[in-house]
């Protein structure tokens, strides 16, 4: 029985060091394009996770089922990270090659994002980081391969600033006022910081910073501290289990959540639908789309992917917040690749070199977003060489018990204040790596 | 038949203290190590490099470095991870401060800032031992993970938090290809893993047993607890923090604190006890479970799925991974608490006797 | 007896008491250990007899009293500064070193006189190697003269009682030691290993002059091979002197037929 | 003043739950000598199984009532870690008896997975609350007393009624119930309860059972406060130090060492945080813990240990 025993361990072990690892790896394909997906179906941070690689997917259905982009079908794997960095890395690395090679990948957690980047320009695989990443990667001339689409913090900072300004009356009203930072005490949850500084220093108002550890399931002493300096205002940059915690203590701590804005990943189904009531009134960054159940884009996935059983979620989700986020991440990428296509080919695979080239020149006008079935969900979208972020705008909205819905104008980044920190930190950077920044010329090739 | 150690007659101490007494051991480790550095290269995909090999010699080397305390010294240490982030962040400083500051130099400066910090954190030690040591060492994790995250100094004042690092060479070649990077590793990890067992089989390391085996008595021949014990701390977190800046700098490229987190610690312990305990060989073996054994379970239970015609989700398969994986822990250390590695010499031991098994 | 000379007090203990919390292990006890002789401490279970070896060799410290080693006069002892004036010890439940083997544990015995630093011992280089071979070659010395050659490389575990106390013994001995404390060193034993080990005993007192002190609860051995007994009741001292004084004390007998019966 | 009493209940409020978690650590390391690292996960285990019945039983059975529907969920639930129980037992411990403690950790851990892993496929990971009828909005107290009064929330003082509750029926069942006593003989000393023939696996089975409803009650009291989703196993990580300060053997060390721990956390967060950017608690307890233990290795309360040669 023993000796048995023994074998079999034996058995499992040599099997596991020598078998699978080689799993077989499909041959490349010349007309598939190859999307792979880092996802997180697990874990702390899977309330998130899910919905976002859900509409990732949809999209990607929605577009084969239209008949690819140009003809050419799309392929996807997806690999689960649990929102880990090194799991993510070997998820890329096992993505990477697959199916003639990866487009381009979008790693949906900064930490990932930041290992990426160091290996993405040796791959040449661009790293779509929509809404997320680090914000100077906009600057497109020093991180090539960086595509931080529709949305960088520091933008999204800027926009609630400029929010509460308008409510307050005025930047000028902003003096003396206090305003708390509730964040994620990660890359992720620091970004915000520089700009809020920045922005303190113009207009003479505080910001206080109170970081809350991984996974942020405990913020007792946070909201307490809440409660003692009564700041005017409180930004949220969770993620995960964390944004709902932050509401039900702010309801117990009685802090009016109509004073709290969220990132535009605090501000999901998940993160206030278990609370509910209490968490009516809490507002949150809006990254151009909100919840859009009326989309047109929306009503196609429903009738061409849901509605012939090959929906990947359940189809009540199908339109909320973060299933937008993933959509919508979805179709920057294949728009990438049209964009590509149109000069390397119609029909025809695209390299990841080729990809960074479409990922640049995009430029999906009213019209174009209006066809695809983004019309009112968002705005025109126009990145080049030196600017991967292409869309500065955002807005508002707000949760009103039962659902999100847009309590604001739209919003535009303040170039003035964001170009100038973008080129400074994005310039230490090449200085560090000993980047040369790439200059207009060098884009045009 | 092949293995056998009879003729081999030692004719003095010095051919008896070998590190492998037996010719075929030798030869085998030998022949390993050659394979390693000239067969690999030919014979695996980037695929293997990065994201298999490469992880795997670097958290070798930490499950070696937690191997000596945990396994030779007998304290528990539950910190592993924080030390692997004080040497890849110390690395980081020495490269990015000090003008001209080769890189191996930084990393091994990395480990040896790591040293001093574990000398400090191994003053409990001196104190209370098992668990509540254990848990006094996530002291040390919790700290470093808070300081790495707050005091701007130790990041560069990067606005982030993150720091990265790139232009690697040394001794004037580029380490930048999967390959080189593996080789860079390689090296590092064969002459720590040779100097570990020197040291293991040296007067320290039979300081170190001692400690671990019978406290008093050690006392009582004249070995002094602290020293063992602090050395212990300070050699295990050497290789620890050499381990964690190679992570950083050849592995990751760019990190954050979290890439040390807690649960790397947990993961290092798991290494040292499915390795087997005061084992060198054992740290390699737990190390190959530990980081190939969740990869492997994550790519071959869908193709189990599409060999029974069903599709696994992805979020099925983690969980599988985990369940299985936590199975497999209990399992093993049900049928050999001593870990693989005593697997391994068991197996040499039948060899040895094979095919008269009396 | 031939080629030993008992020389003067090499050991004295004076009103050495001791307790754990409030009990008390041993109260206000005084004798001394002449140089080469065999000194014998016996008493009846939880004499104090352990306590009385724990704190001549720093273990314990002892709450009042002095210890004068060598002429120095001391509160306590403290393990190491005895280990390095040569005190050694073996122990009654033998502490050996269980995950490592035989040679290993005897080497341990050398530790002290190991100058080589980490580095080197690392890279396995001059000194450090010079003096493992060195030593070794006196381990083995210590090896052949208990006759435990065969089981050299076995981890001590694996074997039997009688052979653990004959490695405990062993790397005692490794330190060279000038006073050597062996506590219950044939419990458990056999007729023949108690043969064995008393021959091993004299052996050392008589080729090395190692003072020893001695604890055993077999009183023909006892009385055999010690030179002068000391004799503890509920850590109290109750007899002391040659072996014929304390098997005629009064006191003695009636405490062990006490405590026996 | 009224702040700091405020910081002062919410540190409680928070070392009470860690008094929760701390006592399931000890309860079994008393009796079986294990370090139960998958507490943490039990209190996930439990916490989710609740919620999630609580939520699906209305449906299956066509309940209406909340209370109703919450009993039988609970009942389930304790059902289901007593099977939890006698798995762990079965599969595990039995053949771990006699491992050092590296390894019993190792495998608790490696039990850790296994329930993460099975929580999440049956019951899902997303974020499901538990509706126990908590009031939830905070009241005004003691105005009179105190320059703008003090905010209480009454869920807290609910939920520490339930802890004592359950405190003292753990009380009463060690200490007049012939199961209880034998615990007690069995954590006092293996051999004696052993030779007057008390079964170890059937001790072993109560036993974590019971710390399977510490950590269900637990699990309720969080859930209903805050949510219940994955990382709620963190929390064991958080009751560490607990166990540390209190001694790893002693029931009042697990009570008085959570309050002081949660009170600690709180006061270092609230009070010192600003000072050095804040988020210091973790750690803080953790060097509270391990300053404490420099000066008394065995713990609060742990017995202290001789060493005999």
């Amino acid at each position: 029985m023993k000796q048995i025993r023994k074998l079999a361990i034996a058995a499992s072990l040599a099997a596991a060091l020598t078998g699978g690892l080689t799993v077989p790896q499909a041959f490349a394909q010349a007309k598939e394009q190859f999307f792979p997906i880092l996802v997180y179906r697990t874990g702390a941070y899977a309330p998130n996770g899910v919905p976002w690689a859900n509409g990732f997917i949809d999209y990607l259905k929605l577009t084969n089922a239209k008949g690819g982009i140009n003809g050419i079908k799309l392929a996807f794997e997806e690999c689960e990270t649990g929102y880990a960095t090194d799991r993510g890395v070997e998820c890329y690395e096992r993505l990477k090659g697959k199916h003639g090679g990866a487009t381009a990948v979008q790693p949906l957690s900064t930490g990932i994002t930041f290992a990426l980047t160091e290996k993405a320009p040796g791959d040449k695989i661009p790293v779509i980081t929509a809404g997320y990443g680090r914000s100077e990667s906009q600057n497109g001339a020093v991180f090539g391969w960086n595509f931080p689409l529709i949305g960088t913090y520091w933008m999204g900072a800027d926009v609630l600033v400029q929010h509460i300004a308008k409510k307050e009356g005025g930047f000028d009203k902003l003096k003396g006022k206090k305003i708390a930072l509730v964040y994620h005490d990660s890359p992720y949850g620091k970004e915000p910081i520089a700009l809020l500084q920045e922005r303190a220093k113009m207009h003479g108002f505080d910001v206080q910073l109170l970081p809350v550890a991984h996974p942020g399931v405990e913020q007792k002493a946070t909201w307490l501290q809440i409660r003692q300096n009564k700041p005017d205002y409180v930004f949220l940059w969770g993620w995960g289990v964390m944004n709902s915690t932050s509401i039900k203590e702010a309801q117990a701590t009685g802090y009016p959540r109509e004073k709290m804005y969220g990132v535009w990943w605090s501000g999901a189904e998940p993160d206030v639908k278990d609370v509910g009531e209490g968490a009516k009134g809490y507002n949150a960054l809006a990254m151009q789309h909100g919840a859009e159940p009326n989309a047109k884009v929306i009503k196609d996935v429903l009738g061409m992917v849901h509605g012939k059983g090959q929906g990947t979620g359940p189809k009540e989700e199908v339109g909320q917040v973060l299933y937008m986020r993933g959509l919508i991440s979805a179709m920057l990428q294949v728009e990438g690749v049209r964009k590509a296509q149109e000069r390397y080919g119609k029909g025809k695979h695209i390299t990841g070199e080729q990809m960074r080239w479409g990922l640049e020149n995009l430029n999906l006008d009213q019209k174009t977003l209006d066809a695809l079935g983004f019309a009112g969900v968002m705005r025109p979208v126009q990145t080049s060489c030196l600017d991967h972020m292409g869309s500065a705008w955002a807005r508002v909205h707000t949760w009103d018990g039962k659902k999100w819905s847009f309590s604001s104008d739209w919003y535009q980044g303040d170039e003035k204040v964001l170009r100038p920190m973008v080129m400074l930190a994005s310039g230490k950077y090449a200085d560090e790596k000993k980047i040369k920044p790439r200059t207009p010329e060098d884009c045009k090739k | 038949m092949l293995y056998r150690e009879n003729g081999q007659f030692k004719t003095s101490y010095q051919a008896d203290q070998q590190i492998f007494p037996i010719a075929q051991d030798r030869l085998g480790v030998l022949l390993l190590i050659a394979f390693a550095f000239v067969g690999v290269p030919f014979l695996v995909d980037e695929y293997m490099f990065r994201a298999i090999l490469i992880p795997f010699l670097i958290l070798s080397l930490a499950s070696l470095g937690v191997n000596l305390l945990v396994g030779y010294c007998g304290q528990i240490t539950l910190g592993a991870g924080a030390f692997m982030a004080v040497g890849a962040y110390a690395g980081y400083n020495f490269l990015i401060r000090v003008p001209d500051m080769p890189v191996l130099g930084a990393i091994l400066l990395g480990g040896v800032s790591a040293a001093a910090v574990g000398i400090v954190f191994g003053v409990p030690s001196l104190r209370v031992r098992g668990l509540y040591l254990a848990v006094a060492t996530l002291a040390a994790q919790f700290f470093w993970d808070w300081a790495f995250l707050r005091i701007k100094w130790f990041t560069n004042d990067s606005s982030s938090g993150s720091v990265s690092v790139a232009n690697l060479d040394v001794f004037g070649v580029e380490i930048s290809s999967p390959l080189s990077k593996y080789l860079f590793c390689l090296t590092v990890l064969v002459v720590l893993s040779l100097a570990a067992k020197n040291l293991v089989r040296a007067t320290i390391g039979r300081q170190w047993m001692a400690i671990r085996d019978m406290d008093v008595a050690a006392a009582v021949i004249g070995i002094r607890p602290m020293y063992a014990k602090l050395t212990a701390f300070a050699v295990s977190s050497f290789y620890v923090g050499v381990a964690g800046a190679l992570w950083g700098f050849v592995h990751l490229g760019s990190w954050e604190p979290a890439a040390f987190s807690v649960d790397r610690s947990f993961q290092l312990l798991f290494m040292v006890i499915i390795g087997g305990l005061g084992s060198i060989m054992g740290s390699f073996f737990g190390a190959a479970f530990i980081v190939i054994l969740p990869i492997f379970l994550n790519q071959i239970l869908p193709v189990f799925g599409a060999i029974f015609g069903v599709e696994i989700s992805t979020a099925t398969v983690s969980h599988f991974e985990i369940m299985i994986f936590g199975s497999l822990i209990v399992f093993f250390l049900i049928v050999e608490p001593h870990g693989l590695a005593r697997l391994w010499s068991t197996g040499k031991e039948k060899l040895r006797l094979w095919p008269f098994p009396h | 007896m031939s080629g030993r000379k008992i020389g003067d007090v090499i050991l004295d203990l004076n009103n050495i008491s001791l307790s754990f919390g409030g009990v008390k292990a041993l109260q206000n006890i005084s004798f001394n250990v002449m140089e080469h002789e065999v000194r014998a401490i016996i008493g009846p279970n939880g004499a104090g007899k352990s306590s009385m070896l724990n704190v001549i060799n720093g273990v314990y410290h002892p709450q009042e009293g002095e210890i004068i080693f060598r002429g120095e006069h001391r509160r306590d002892m403290d393990t190491h500064q005895a280990a390095e004036q040569g005190i050694a010890r073996t122990f009654q439940n033998i502490a050996l070193f269980k995950g490592m083997s035989v040679l290993d544990n005897i080497m341990t015995g050398r530790n002290l006189r190991m100058k080589s630093n980490l580095f080197m011992q690392a890279l396995w280089i001059g000194p450090a190697r010079r003096e493992e071979l060195e030593h070794r070659q006196k381990v083995e010395e210590i090896i052949d003269f208990l006759e435990i050659q065969h089981i050299r490389k076995t981890p001590v575990g694996r074997l039997p009682y009688g052979l653990q106390k004959r490695v405990d013994l062993a790397r005692a001995l490794a330190m060279e030691p000038e006073v050597l404390l062996l506590d219950e060193p044939m419990a458990g034993m056999n007729v023949e290993e108690k043969q064995d080990m008393c021959r091993f005993i004299l052996d050392v007192n008589d080729q090395f002059g190692t003072t020893i002190v001695l604890i055993e609860h077999d009183m023909g051995v006892v009385m055999d091979i010690s030179d002068r007994v000391v004799v503890l009741d509920y850590g109290k001292k109750i007899g002391d002197g040659v072996p014929d004084e304390v098997r005629a004390n009064p006191e003695v007998i009636s405490a062990y037929l006490g405590a026996s019966h | 003043m009224s702040f700091f009493i405020e910081t002062l209940l919410g540190g409680l409020m928070t070392g009470m739950l860690y008094s929760l978690v701390a006592l399931g650590f000890v309860l079994i390391y008393k009796a079986s000598g294990v370090f139960n690292f998958a507490q943490g996960a039990m209190v996930l285990f439990a916490a989710l199984a609740m919620a999630r019945f609580a939520e699906w039983i209305p449906g299956w059975l066509g309940i209406e009532s909340l209370f109703l529907a919450n009993l039988i969920a609970i009942v389930i639930t304790v059902g289901i870690m007593f099977v939890v129980a006698w798995l762990v037992e079965r599969l595990a411990l039995r053949h771990l008896v006699n491992q050092n403690e590296a390894t019993l950790l190792m495998a608790t851990l490696g039990i850790t997975y296994v329930l993460d892993g099975v929580g999440q496929t049956l019951f899902g990971s997303d974020i499901y609350k538990i509706d126990v009828g908590m009031p939830k909005d905070p009241v005004i107290m003691f105005e009179a007393l105190f320059q703008g009064g003090v905010l209480i929330n009454k869920e807290d003082f609910i939920a520490a009624a339930i802890a004592a509750i359950l405190v003292a029926a753990l009380t009463l069942f060690f200490q007049k119930t012939p199961t209880g006593r034998a615990l007690r003989a069995v954590a006092d000393d293996h051999q004696a309860a052993l030779s007057v023939g008390i079964p170890l696996d059937r001790i072993w089975v109560i036993v974590w059972c019971v710390a399977g409803i510490t950590a269900l009650v637990a699990g309720i009291i969080w859930g209903s406060k805050l949510g219940v989703q994955f990382s709620l196993s963190t929390v064991a990580l958080r009751a560490l130090p607990v166990v540390i300060l209190g001694g790893l053997t002693s029931v009042p060390g697990a009570i008085i060492g959570g309050l002081i721990i949660g009170v600690g956390e709180k006061i270092s967060e609230v009070y010192l945080g600003p000072y050095v950017g804040g988020g210091i608690e973790i750690w803080f307890a953790y060097m509270l813990a391990l300053v404490f233990l420099l000066f008394r290795p065995q713990g609060l309360f742990g017995e202290k240990i001789i060493d005999r040669v």
